[in-house]
């Protein structure tokens, strides 16, 4: 019962974890990104975890009914951050097809092998 | 565990913990944009039965919907495979262990699922709950009753009441976003393109 | 009564909804993967949807209070906008599949999936 | 007392795992667009079944929403596979 009730707070670090090692162990651009949403979702589910009350319900009022309402603030910080973070990958996945068009790749590791070769021509000429 | 939105609660997570995995362990990146996809409905399902409606409907139609377009489309210019490579990364498996168990010990404290004594529904909540509507007998001008009588949305009257710049400045991000995209992805001008083949060729 | 008639419904049309998808999982190839995933989901949203408003008419009758006429319409809407997608989409699909070139299984192979 | 609406939830969410199973497996993309289908299908039950069990109002509009979403979200992923050079 007890790992049932803090199940939330688990899972959102679990979630959490997952994108951040995606984030570090793939040198893929477009994996990072995703990577980059799953924290953020696990961000999300923390946020809503928190306004949810016993025998609540949704915060939508309904006249002459004594309901127990769940915590509307969450829900309306998480509306802004799904948007924002929408506007993020965006940006993001222009700036991925910049760099394919640039480099020819879009994985990190080679990226920086050809920058490294770049450089060192620079250097020597 | 006899309350079904508990029950239902953790059965959904661990599909969308197994759906994450999943999606990132996957080398193919189309199926991890599908695999993305069915995270996303889940998410949604997760929101609609933790009460958060609005939650649902944006994740719905910007998680499932846009997000997804939105990488398909990139993802025609920059290919579908991912680079072959060891799975396993000893530094990334290091730096998340040691921070998801101080993330792990952080929550101990937390409150439990839907405790009603919980700061975040004690303090503030029931003022937000009680300001909008509801108040037939507020009268047609008092401060309580913004809205007349006509939202019974908490979350729409919190938003424009408490949260209207953050709403707007919401919308400069998009705009910000959108103008960033078009700059970044713009065809670059004859003339352009030939004073960077010309500084190329001088290199 | 009614209200038994829904139950029995509504775990019917979960069951279809789970064979659905177990035929998606088992079956061998492409093409015979459409089969389950047109019909038996189709049948299964049906029953389900139909299970949900008769219970809601008996709790209504039960309790003698007016019937949800405005639940109902949108359990009908939902059904019958799955209805008409489901189908479609399984179509959209298989033609998609068709002209993109995926073969048919057709016994003389292994199972495509097997080396997966 | 809503025991045979928590079974057909649970039926539900089991038959959306092994939709979940051939999405990750599907040797083709189509495997894949067909489990996403499926799963959008069932999600649609789900909700309306939670909605019931839960007696909260609003859960059908968003299943309306959702059954619109998942067919349009396939067919726009149909019409990119179909007309971009996605696999070599």
């Amino acid at each position: 019962m007890s790992l049932f009730a803090t199940f939330n707070s688990i899972a959102f670090v679990i979630i959490m974890m997952i994108g951040l090692y995606t984030l570090i162990a793939r040198q893929n651009l477009v994996k990072k990104t995703l990577g980059l949403g799953l924290f953020q979702t696990g961000i999300f589910l923390m946020y809503i975890t928190l306004g949810v009350r016993d025998g609540g319900s949704a915060p939508i009022l309904q006249e002459g009914a004594d309901l127990a309402y769940s915590n509307p603030l969450p829900h309306v910080l998480i509306l802004t951050a799904i948007v924002v973070s929408l506007s993020t990958m965006a940006v993001a996945l222009a700036l991925i097809i910049g760099v394919r068009e640039e480099y020819g790749t879009i994985e990190a590791d080679e990226i920086a092998t050809i920058d490294r070769a770049e450089a060192k021509e620079d250097h020597e000429a | 565990m006899s309350d079904p939105v508990l029950l239902i609660n953790v059965i959904l997570l661990v599909i969308a913990v197994v759906a994450a995995i999943a999606a990132m362990w996957t080398r193919d990146l189309l199926g991890a944009v599908m695999l993305m996809g069915i995270y996303s409905l889940l998410l949604a399902v997760e929101w609609a039965n933790l009460f958060a409606m609005d939650v649902s409907y944006t994740e719905a139609a910007v998680g499932a919907g846009a997000a997804t377009i939105l990488l398909l489309t990139a993802l025609t210019r920059t290919g579908t495979r991912e680079k072959a490579g060891p799975n396993f990364h000893p530094t990334a498996l290091l730096t998340v262990i040691v921070t998801g168990a101080l993330l792990i010990y952080g929550t101990a404290d937390m409150p439990r699922f839907g405790d009603p004594q919980a700061p975040a529904t004690v303090n503030v909540a029931p003022e937000y709950i009680a300001q909008n509507v509801g108040k037939v007998d507020a009268g047609e001008d008092g401060p309580e009753n913004d809205f007349g009588d006509h939202v019974p949305n908490a979350v729409t009257a919190v938003l424009a009441s408490y949260r209207g710049y953050d709403t707007m400045f919401e919308t400069a991000v998009i705009f910000t976003a959108g103008v960033c995209v078009i700059l970044i992805l713009r065809p670059l001008s004859p003339s352009a393109r030939r004073e960077t083949a010309q500084s190329q060729e001088g290199a | 009564m009614m209200e038994h008639i829904a139950h029995a419904l509504m775990i019917l049309g979960g069951f279809f909804a789970f064979s659905g998808s177990l035929g998606i999982l088992r079956m061998p190839d492409f093409y015979s993967r459409l089969h389950p995933a047109g019909t038996a989901d189709t049948l299964g949203q049906l029953l389900v949807f139909t299970g949900l408003a008769l219970k809601i008419i008996a709790v209504s009758i039960a309790d003698e209070v007016p019937v949800d006429g405005l639940s109902i319409g949108k359990l009908v809407a939902i059904s019958l906008l799955l209805f008409v997608t489901t189908p479609t989409s399984t179509h959209a699909i298989s033609r998609a599949a068709h002209l993109r070139g995926v073969k048919p299984w057709t016994g003389e192979k292994e199972r495509e999936d097997a080396d997966e | 007392m809503n025991s045979a609406e928590l079974i057909t939830a649970l039926l539900i969410l089991a038959g959306a795992f092994l939709a979940l199973i051939r999405a990750v497996k599907g040797p083709t993309v189509f495997d894949r667009v067909l489990a996403v289908n499926v799963f959008g299908t069932k999600t649609v039950i789900l909700l309306a079944l939670l909605g019931y069990i839960g007696n909260r109002s609003g859960f059908l509009d968003i299943a309306i929403l959702y059954a619109l979403v998942n067919f349009l979200g396939t067919v726009a992923l149909l019409r990119f596979v179909e007309s971009r050079r996605f696999f070599q």
